[in-house]
């Protein structure tokens, strides 16, 4: 029996852990698929590829940029991939020691600040607005400093022509330990939200519904399987090792081309019927749309198709 | 005979031509004949079609959005006042930074001359560093200078840096020997030569040197601008692309377009102004 | 080959260049066209040779063609007309290329040409290579290999120093005296005229009108002796006459403030 | 009257010279002498200069680190293979894309140059088009083309498809008109003219368009690289920057010079073979 | 002015050009020189004029200098040496600014030189509105703008037609009939020699050595004359067989394959 051929576009990131560990696990070959994983560098990338047919599915962060190709029709999400969650070190807003010392020293300081992010529309610009709708501030009261990708952002916090990044935890805690700058929280304790998705094309719903049925199935085994080996708390909700955790670490390492250790310090948390906070989502197209940036006519529900997973 | 007269002028069958023959016209073709409405006909033709693909859906609106949604978003950045603020963002580094990387080329350009020193120590290092595409240099110059607007001002001053010292020294050596000569033979002091021959002579090719710097600064301020840029249309363009919002992205090329088109016509009217001479 | 030009009239756009031309070269003639700048010289060339449509009037050709002519009316150019990047020899092969000739043929007409305008040692040298002398003796040599039955010369001198235009001026009464080709010759030169033409044609200003057409009674191969001084000097003093007021008009003329 | 003479090229206090003076010298200057040692002296000295000032700590050798350690990152570049890893990343597609922008723009050229009304329609469209700087397109082409090779070849292509299709038709403008005349007049075909007469003399004005495409190209991979590329001298120095590697960037900046003179003298020598008749 | 050349040598690098040169200007006197292309002419004048070092030789000057002489040694160009970017009356303009002269000194001059030749309606044009011939007269309202002693001619008139040149040889004429200045007239141009020069050197081909000196005897403004002509047919036709072998050397050595 021959299988049928797919692709799904990936960051080698640890959130993309599930897709890494249904391919080597083969749960994509046991529901007849072949799939192809096609490494992108950045999260823009994934769903123009999808659009343009590049690849068939696509798994990366929500930004601006998505949801603009979403309202012209271009990519639906399908099921959820990695959220910000408490007690899941995966963003954390950093201080200069000189911002620190100046009285950052908590996330809601942040108002009025000049910020680093890696570009407009991206999941670091939503972070900040969510800290905002917290906090009672918007995006107009920080000074957000657009430089296209996280080490420009470490130069300039280090040189310190900023106050703060916002940075992905490994990153975070190498500029803490270079002495540049203190930790002063983490968007996952602060905001909780969807931080990225699975996702296709409509056309691909439309005349391959049965590949994206299998795709899912797949994915969602691998899923589930990453959730109980690194998302188990004991009762005192310290994160401990679940089921299989050496192996699918090792798995990750290996597709993410990370020593271990780094792949254990920034796992996210998925949820293991990759279900989606369907709120967050509609709150991130609003959020969008009174940026400016994207399309206002589109319905925040659109974006979405949660059949698959039953939602 | 009559084998070889075939491919001639003169329709003859015979070596000798009885009756008077006329001359028969050979010229013609290779000549520049005006289609005065061709351009806009052409225009007119091209941005029709371009928007009846879209609206018959040959062209998805996402990949070639159709001219109607790209001057709709011109008229958005119109009246959000986004085109003016980003025009004047990248507006005011090319005029900096091309004043200081213009002022600074002719300064060594210069020299080099009118200098035989500055010019034998001077070529080759141009010639080292003019092939150097400068957004290679940009990571360095924002460690030098920063993300802010000096590493952009860098960035677009040594661009324009280089071919305008090669576009002054050539000019200075196109200036005629003959007129320096001539000068000198009747008795004008050097700075009176330098002053009323060699500056005026090299000014053609000062300014055509501007064309070339002009359009380099263009592209550096849209490169410049990737890095750290509130406002630009650098800037603009890069985030209506990191957006997926093509027809903002295109509104953001076209007012890129006119911003050439207007420098050229601007340093075109300078030249007619300065150069009427010719 | 003779030469009929009747009732010729050329207008560029809104300028009026030549006006009501009349003129007849006879067989084997040498005719000279003398006249002031712009007067239209080049452009009465132009029309006899076919690459200038004219405006209105008929300029035809009749008469015997010399064996082997392939292009019986051949341009003799004031800049050489060169290919830069074509050898001596290949320039010349030029005008032969599109013909369809013997090989053998093809070869003994450019080694006629060349080896009678003392080139043969230069076929290989490119126009560069040349001084201005030589290179006119190329555009010679070229028009030689199609046998020419008429000769349209536009000033083919004036781009020379005095001294080599001395020396193609010997090689053109030779040419002549060899080939009896007709010859239309246009020239600032009154002193190139009176050693070269049968008569000398004097143009008005712009529009070209024919004021005068002279006689230059001496044969040609006569003219350098002492005994024709007194008639060539009556001859040019006239024919100065007839041009200097011209000349001087045409000269202020161009200059416009 | 002595006033007067005393400015003059003869060094006399009368209006009369009583006896013979020589004629004085008065030429000199605004001669290009030759320092063959110089240009080297130069490089040596900066060389020099720019070590020194780092070794004596004048300069960090974070933000300027000395040609020793620009030296070392070159050589490291080369014994680990990735100086030709990334070299032949960017030359391959600097070739495809040059290669498709130039054929694409002699075509378009030619049928400018030689066809009225394609000029009509060309010129004004070409105006629009050439003054955009290409990285401003990147985000479309990733888009039209995908982030894979293909965009990158279409950003070298387009960049260098305007100035090839200005030069083409420059070029065959610049074809003398008197060449074409005579050519006429020895009543050469249409087609033989185009062959042996428009070709040739619009060689030089194509071949000096390359130089110009040439340079365009390499400024355009290093802006295409720094979009999602694995390979490359453009990620190369864009990685290095963003490593905060200013060695390792500045021996990528090194290379990228070479590469530019190296194309430089290549098409030199092209023009010398081709040209030999100038 | 006189002028003294003695035993002048000149060599760039390794190119002889000029070689024992001995020569002596009298007061008034017009000295053409002749010779081909490339023999060291324009050397020569340049040297006379201290715009090129000598390798070797003396150069001298003497005799009274003309009131208000201001460059006693001025050169008249081929190609006019106008600068395209100032109009007529400042490119006279320009020699005189360096000197510390009256206002009323200063326009006065520049307004003389123009009305003699005839330029004083076109002062206000630039040089590409002139025809050559006009162009030329600037040249020459700009070096009588210095009152020279001398005048230093590098074949003034072959950038020009035929017409305009005879028209300018007039005006030469006029101009030492009326001032007497004396002039170094270097020309191809046998015609142009005997019409203007009371002695011509003839000059070898390169390196440039004196092969004989023609006096001219019939006086300058007596050569139009038919009692002239037999006279001046004998000068030219001795200066031409001196000339000619080295012309047509000349004109094939600047060959090279
Ligand atoms: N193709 C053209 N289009 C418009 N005007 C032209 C063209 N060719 C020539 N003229 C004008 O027509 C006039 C006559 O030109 P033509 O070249 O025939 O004169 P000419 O007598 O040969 O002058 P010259 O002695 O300077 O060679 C000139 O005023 C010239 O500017
Ligand atoms: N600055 C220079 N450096 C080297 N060689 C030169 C220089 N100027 C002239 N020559 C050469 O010296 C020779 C004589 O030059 P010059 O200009 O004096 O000749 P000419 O007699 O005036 O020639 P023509 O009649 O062509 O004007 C020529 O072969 C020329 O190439
Ligand atoms: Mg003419
Ligand atoms: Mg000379």
């Amino acid at each position: 029996q021959t299988l049928e051929k797919s692709s799904v576009g990936v960051l080698a990131l640890s959130s993309s852990g599930p897709i890494f560990i249904a391919k080597a696990k083969g749960y994509f070959a046991k529901e007849g698929l072949d799939v192809e994983l096609k490494m992108f560098t950045s999260a823009q990338q994934v769903p123009v590829a999808v659009a343009s047919g590049d690849v068939d599915f696509g798994v990366t962060g929500l930004t601006a940029g998505f949801y603009n190709l979403a309202a012209k029709g271009a990519v639906t999400i399908v099921a959820a991939q990695s959220r910000d969650e408490p007690g899941f070190p995966l963003s954390a807003y950093v201080a200069t020691n000189a911002a620190y010392e100046a009285g950052l020293t908590k996330p809601s300081d942040l108002k009025g600040k000049r910020i680093a992010i890696t570009t407009v529309g991206s999941t670091f610009h939503y972070m900040i607005g969510i800290l905002g709708q917290k906090y009672g501030f918007t995006v107009k009261d920080v000074t957000m400093v657009p430089l296209q990708d996280v080490p420009k952002m470490v130069s300039a916090f280090k040189g310190g022509q900023v106050d703060a990044i916002l940075a992905p935890s490994t990153v975070s805690r190498q500029v803490v330990a270079d002495g540049a700058g203190k930790i002063v929280g983490w968007a996952g304790d602060e905001t909780p939200w969807q931080l990225g998705a699975l996702f296709t094309g409509p056309k691909t719903i439309q005349q391959r519904r049965p590949v994206v049925e299998k795709f899912i199935r797949a994915y969602k085994t691998a899923l589930a399987e990453y959730h109980a080996a690194f998302n188990a708390k004991d009762s005192s909700g310290a994160l401990v090792k679940g089921p299989g955790y050496d192996e699918l670490v090792a798995i990750i390492a290996e597709a993410t081309k990370q020593k271990p250790e780094i792949v254990t310090a920034g796992l996210p948390y998925a949820d293991p019927q990759a279900k989606l906070l369907i709120d967050d989502v509609v709150n991130q197209v609003k959020f969008w749309q009174s940026e400016g940036q994207v399309d206002k006519t589109l319905e925040p529900k659109s974006v979405m198709d949660l059949s698959f997973v039953g939602q | 005979m009559s084998e070889i007269l075939r491919s001639d002028a003169l329709p003859s069958a015979s070596p000798s031509l009885s009756g008077p023959q006329p001359v028969r016209f050979r010229g013609g073709g290779f000549t520049v004949r005006r289609h005065p409405w061709a351009a806009l006909a052409a225009f007119a033709v091209l941005i029709g079609l371009w928007e009846g693909a879209s609206r018959i859906g040959l062209a998805s609106p996402l990949f070639l959005p159709p001219p109607s949604a790209v001057g709709a978003a011109l008229s958005v950045m119109v009246t959000d006042g986004s085109l003016w603020l980003n025009l004047k963002a990248s507006l005011g580094r090319i005029a900096v930074g091309w004043t200081l990387g213009t002022l600074g080329g002719m300064l060594v350009g210069f020299a080099m001359g009118i200098g035989s020193l500055a010019r034998a120590v001077g070529v080759p290092l141009v010639s080292a560093f003019f092939p150097i595409p400068k957004i290679a240099l940009l990571p360095l110059f924002i460690l030098w200078f920063g993300i802010g607007e000096p590493s952009k001002f860098a960035t677009i001053g040594f661009g324009v840096f280089f071919p305008t010292v090669i576009a002054t020294y050539s000019a200075i050596d196109s200036v005629p020997r003959n007129l320096i000569r001539m000068a000198q033979s009747f008795g004008l002091p050097w700075r009176s030569i330098l002053r009323s021959i060699v500056l005026p002579g090299a000014l053609p090719g000062i300014l055509a040197g501007f064309r070339i710097s002009s359009s380099i600064a263009l592209i550096l301020v849209v490169a410049a601008e990737m890095i750290g840029a509130e406002y630009g249309i650098g800037a603009f363009v890069l985030m209506a692309g990191n957006l997926m919002q093509t027809d903002t992205l295109l509104a953001g090329v076209l007012v890129l377009s006119l911003m050439g088109l207007t420098i050229g016509t601007l340093l075109s009217l300078l030249e007619r102004r300065l150069l009427k001479w010719r | 080959m003779r030469l009929l030009v009747s009732d010729l009239t050329h207008r560029y756009e809104d300028l009026t260049v030549l006006d009501g031309i009349d003129l007849t070269l006879a067989e084997g003639e040498v005719l000279a066209v003398i006249g002031p700048s712009g007067c239209g010289k080049s452009t009465l060339l132009g029309i006899a040779g076919g690459i200038v449509a004219p405006t209105s009037g008929r300029v035809s050709v009749e008469g015997p063609l010399p064996d082997g002519c392939l292009n019986p009316i051949t341009f003799i150019f004031q800049d050489f007309a060169l290919l830069p990047w074509r050898s001596v020899e290949d320039n010349v092969a030029l005008v032969l290329e599109h013909h369809p000739l013997p090989t053998a043929e093809r070869r003994e007409r450019i080694e006629t040409g060349l080896r009678r305008m003392g080139l043969w040692e230069f076929r290989k040298a490119l126009p560069k290579q040349l001084s201005g002398g030589m290179r006119q003796r190329v555009g010679i040599a070229r028009a030689l290999a199609v046998r020419p039955a008429m000769l349209l010369l536009d000033e083919p001198l004036s781009a020379l120093d005095a001294q080599t235009r001395e020396l193609l001026m010997d090689d053109f009464l030779d040419l002549w005296r060899r080939e009896k080709t007709t010859a239309l010759y246009v020239t600032h030169n009154l002193d190139e005229a009176l050693r070269l033409a049968d008569r000398v044609v004097v143009l008005s200003r712009r529009p070209g009108r024919i004021r005068e057409i002279v006689t230059v009674e001496e044969p040609r191969d006569r003219r350098q002796a002492p005994s024709a001084q007194a008639h060539l000097a009556e001859v040019r003093e006239r024919l100065w006459h007839l041009m200097k007021a011209e000349a001087q008009m045409a000269d202020r003329e161009i200059a416009h403030v």
